[in-house]
């Protein structure tokens, strides 16, 4: 028992110092985090006030102005970006319309492949856990605007990932839905994950730790 | 009840299992029509005797224009099945389209490889750019889009609407084949059968050629006939296990 | 509409850049046919016309395809379709507006390459002039396969297929009337009006059909 | 080659494409009826050819 | 007094035995409803249950398979479409990232013009009303998810139409803005105009009509 | 990778892209060329390897630009860009599916176009094996274009200012090569030999190219 504890807690994702910058502007400065396993991070805030642009920091596909973002595992070499260790799901689905259900999950759980410790579900187990198992060999394109959100959330499944990054994750679900992504969360945090979230509703979750965006931290004036 | 009375009405005009009750009547008839009259015009067709100038080789054009007329006359027939499918949204006009297609393309093949092997005797060529012969190969290339067309969208429905409207612009190329010839001027024979002022044709050949067009269009119709059948099937194939599917999801 | 119009001319200027990729396509292509025949002046400007046209034809083609996919992608179609400006109306601005970014900036230089290739003067006016009364029916015929491409996922290229057999007759109508221009015996009238009504024709023809299919493409 | 060659293969290429067509055609109809009939056969048919009439 | 509320009255959304399919599942059968000025119609519904496509219906994109979708004014004549009276936000905002938003409001503004009996206000302050004013000069595409789907609604002030149909016009949104949309919304009521919207989080409208989506009404199978 | 191989295979295939219409867009591509220079075979067989070329050429560039465009609108480059493998690794296989799915039907169905152009066999087979090498290369330079294309929301003019000039050589050294072939005076091999040379370069340079502006295209 103590054994597995010590195996989860070694894992962290640490972020330091951030800032960051669209256009000239700063819109945040100086945040840090350092979550272990098992641990949350909401990030609330108005329309425009950085949420976004903080989690395509963490993701690594934005650079930072200044801070860096690391994660430290016990498995992992010191040189591993973070953004390996990380599943994000943003305000686009990442799913083609042309291709089947199936056949997207099935791509990314093959390009994705698993992070050490962990292992993904096949694509019918993971579109029956979002409550869609019937739907799988129709074109994504086909299904409705929560039916996307729903399979889109699947594809975290499909491939193992400690960090899961999601923007927005209940945008246009139903209340039963709601429910059910906030079970597989709390199942993924209970399994030693790590969740970094950025929400306008409460995702139900307890003990998540909240950090709120003001927005706007100033220009980058002292450049010049 | 008013309701259920359109319904029905609906339903009677636009009924797939009213035809194939129909289709399974007449096909037998038509299919046994076709292979006396095929009989017939080969018969003829190569009992009759040669053109001084064009020797035996115009027996090449038994075949050779009534699959070019029938690759005209099957375009038409999408072109009528395509109003059917843009203003009374009819189900049988969409399936008549989609089955026409392939069947229009193969006939088209025919023209234009019996009019290439037509050529090289007569001209020293297989090919040449002349405007009837790339229209002809045009409506070929237009076939294959269309069927295409119809292979890249799923939604059945959907695919019979947009293919329509293209087949209804595509239409103009039909009277450019028809008049090209006229219109420049080029190796090809202008038309001597149907044309206006009456056929300039030998008596000799007209007989064995109207009688194998009349087996090619027999052979069309039949085919065609066949190909919605099959359509309608398959539909009602994908309809029923889609039901299924629906049915068991519900269950589980 | 005239806001339509002025959106879609600036929106080519700021994000397809459609002018300017036109136009260094179609001097590539007339760059390259000198290769071909060799450095046969004489050739060179008997083919002139012909090569302007194609290199035009095909370089008014790119980016046709995604006329109305764009529209689609964001969602303004949907508002589009809703109006009461006649749809077909709609669509012959779009055309228009396709027209002046993309096939204008080729009439323009059509000269230019007209000198590379060695044409006279007269060569010269005549397929300018054919270009500028050809090219708007490249346009119409290929909206009616933007429209088409609408429905479809990503059909671009099939639409082009569809699509180019309709442009045979303007292109041949187009190099004739050119070329009765420069030769004497033939009367450059009659090519020339048929390329006019073709115009004409598919000015009326193609937004409606493309106006039909957009409407039938409905999901 | 003699003229006959071209007869011959006018006939014979014609004659290919038309068969090709019809066998499509006919095993396209086989296949389809046999899928039919294996729907029918594993209880699943159209409602309104079910005698018990709509259940909405 | 009176006069108003006889012209307000004459005005009428009306739809008779609506029934639509996708692919060839029918999605729902006989719906019919009359909704006059001031009274709005909330659709709910699980995902998947065929909102958006009923919307789409009423705003004429998607053919219904039976029925019919009729607008009755006193100014209009009889043969006016329904679609031509209607505002239709959906999914996807219907403004080029490439734009700005100033050139994005402009251009709609001028396209769609108003209706009888109606005007819109101008960009700017349509900006204005949905709280982001200072930033009409960005591009588009450079707003953030919620200040986007804002901006998609300062388009139903630019140019004046009887009917909204808003398909989850709220999501995305944080909850200042949420009360912002509702405020207008009923603005928009209160003026005598007609509300159709779909939405999975209650909008906060008194008296609004509701009509629950129960999704999948068969096949068509009998066509075949 | 192969998962990603296959996938873009598939959505060529599927999305009304791919083998038949590429295929079937560049014969009507060719088959509109005698229509402008009219049925004289003779000048038919010279410029036939030139139009082979301009004809693969237009249909290798059609829909490359898109490349990376459609990945990022649905927000899956996203994912892409932050997996472990290699960035280069990933954007060369996007360019092989790209060219499997669009070049090579290109280089097969070239000798029937040869043979509607009239070219005798040894040309044929020239260009054929020019298109072979130097197809890959127009892939390449495009992801280079497509990626950067990306990067930049309003790119339009600069990618085609970027990517054709790049393409131009590729294109004269393989219509030169193609005609060394069948002019005897000119040797085969040398513009044959810079072809493959320019091949092996951009399959190199274009995708760290690719990669470097993903990187940076950041937003
Ligand atoms: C691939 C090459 C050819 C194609 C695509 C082609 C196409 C056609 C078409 C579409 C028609 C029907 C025209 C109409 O009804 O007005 C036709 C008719 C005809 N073709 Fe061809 N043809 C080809 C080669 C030839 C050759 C080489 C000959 C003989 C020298 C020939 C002789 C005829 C004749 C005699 C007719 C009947 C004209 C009439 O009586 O109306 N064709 N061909
Ligand atoms: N082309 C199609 N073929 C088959 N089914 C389709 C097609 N397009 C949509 N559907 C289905 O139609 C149903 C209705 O979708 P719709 O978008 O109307 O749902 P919705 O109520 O808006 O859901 P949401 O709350 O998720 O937005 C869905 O189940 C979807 O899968
Ligand atoms: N290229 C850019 N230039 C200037 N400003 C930009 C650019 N891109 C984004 N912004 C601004 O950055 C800010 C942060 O956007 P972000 O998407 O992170 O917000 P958010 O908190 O996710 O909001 P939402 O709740 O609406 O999703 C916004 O104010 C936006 O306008
Ligand atoms: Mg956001
Ligand atoms: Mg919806």
């Amino acid at each position: 028992m103590i054994k597995i504890l010590m195996k989860v807690s070694s894992m962290r994702l640490l972020a330091e110092n951030l800032s960051a910058r669209r256009g000239e502007d700063l819109i945040f400065t100086d945040i840090s985090f350092d979550l272990g396993a098992g641990e949350s991070l909401v990030l609330t805030g108005r329309n425009g006030s950085g949420k976004s642009t903080l989690l395509r920091v963490v993701a690594g596909l934005l650079h930072a102005e200044t801070g860096r973002v690391s994660w430290i595992s016990e498995s992992s070499e010191s040189g591993m970006r973070a953004a390996e260790a990380c599943h994000y799901l943003g305000h686009r689905n990442a799913m083609k319309a042309e291709l089947t259900v199936f056949e997207n999950l099935g791509f990314w759980k093959d390009f994705l492949g698993d992070a050490e410790d962990g292992k993904g579900i096949s694509p019918g187990e993971a579109a029956e856990s979002v409550g869609l198992g019937g739907i799988i060999h129709l074109p994504f394109g086909y299904l409705s605007a929560g039916q996307q959100r729903r399979m889109a959330f699947a594809k975290l499944l499909v491939a193992y990932r400690p960090v899961w990054i999601l923007d927005e994750p209940t945008a246009a679900l139903d209340v039963s839905a709601e429910a059910v992504f906030t079970e597989l969360i709390k199942a993924h945090l209970a399994a030693g994950g790590i969740l970094l979230a950025a929400t306008h509703q409460p995702l139900g979750l307890e003990n998540a730790r909240e950090l709120r965006m003001a927005g706007f931290a100033g220009v980058t004036e002292e450049r010049w | 009840m008013t309701e259920s009375l359109a319904i029905s009405k609906f339903s009677d005009l636009a009924n797939p299992t009213r035809f194939l009750a129909l289709a399974a009547r007449i096909l037998p008839w038509m299919a046994a029509a076709t292979v006396i009259v095929f009989a017939i015009g080969l018969y003829l067709s190569f009992t009759t005797e040669g053109d001084y100038q064009q020797g035996a080789t115009v027996r090449i054009m038994y075949v050779h224009v009534p699959s070019a007329w029938l690759s005209m006359m099957c375009y038409t027939v999408m072109a009528v099945s395509a109003i059917g499918t843009l203003v009374w949204r009819h189900p049988l006009a969409d399936v008549s389209h989609k089955a026409a297609a392939p069947l229009g393309a193969a006939f088209t093949l025919i023209a234009l490889a019996t009019g290439s092997l037509w050529g090289k005797p007569m001209w020293g060529t297989w090919w040449v750019w002349d405007a009837r012969l790339t229209s002809v190969f045009v409506l070929f290339l237009m076939y294959l889009g269309l069927i295409a067309l119809n292979r890249a969208m799923d939604d059945p429905s959907r695919a019979a609407r947009v293919s329509a409207v293209l087949i209804l612009v595509g239409f103009v190329n039909i009277p450019i084949i028809k008049f090209s010839v006229d219109w420049w001027n080029t190796l090809h024979q202008p038309a001597s059968v149907i044309r206006m002022g009456g056929p300039t044709i030998d008596q000799e050949f007209l007989w064995p050629l109207l009688i194998m067009a009349i087996a090619f269009t027999l052979l069309f119709f039949t085919l065609h006939v066949m190909a919605m059948r099959n359509e309608i099937w398959r539909r009602r194939v994908a309809a029923q296990r889609r039901m299924a599917a629906r049915l068991a999801g519900r269950e589980a | 509409m005239t806001a339509l119009l002025l959106r879609d001319l600036k929106l080519s200027v700021r994000a397809g850049g459609g002018a300017l990729i036109g136009v260094l396509f179609f001097m590539t292509v007339v760059a390259v046919i000198p290769f071909g025949v060799g450095p046969d002046l004489n050739l060179l400007s008997r083919i002139g016309p012909a090569i302007v046209w194609i290199g035009a034809l095909l370089s008014a083609l790119l980016g046709l395809d995604r006329l109305f996919q764009t529209e689609r992608e964001d969602g303004s179609l949907d508002l589009l379709l809703m109006q009461e400006h006649p749809l077909v109306l709609t669509v012959l601005v779009k055309c228009l507006a396709h027209w002046l970014g993309n096939g204008l900036p080729l009439v323009i230089a059509s000269p230019l390459l007209g000198l590379f290739m060695n044409m006279d003067e007269v060569a010269i006016g005549a397929t300018m002039l054919t270009l500028l009364v050809g090219t708007p029916a490249l346009t119409f015929i290929g909206a009616v396969g933007a429209a088409v491409a609408v429905a479809l996922p990503r059909g671009g290229l099939l639409v082009s297929i569809l699509v180019l057999p309709l442009a045979i007759p303007v292109l041949i109508f187009g190099v004739s009337a050119s070329y009765a221009a420069v030769e004497d015996p033939a009367p450059f009238m009659p090519p020339f009006l048929i390329l006019v009504a073709i115009t004409m024709f598919f000015a009326v023809l193609g937004p409606l059909g493309a106006a039909l299919a957009l409407r039938n493409a409905g999901d | 080659m003699t003229h006959t060659f071209y007869i011959a293969m006018s006939y014979a290429v014609a004659a290919v494409v038309i068969l090709c067509l019809i066998a499509w055609t006919w095993l396209d109809g086989r296949a389809r009826q046999k899928e039919l009939a294996e729907l029918e056969a594993s209880g699943i048919r159209r409602r309104s050819a079910q005698p018990t009439g709509d259940a909405a």
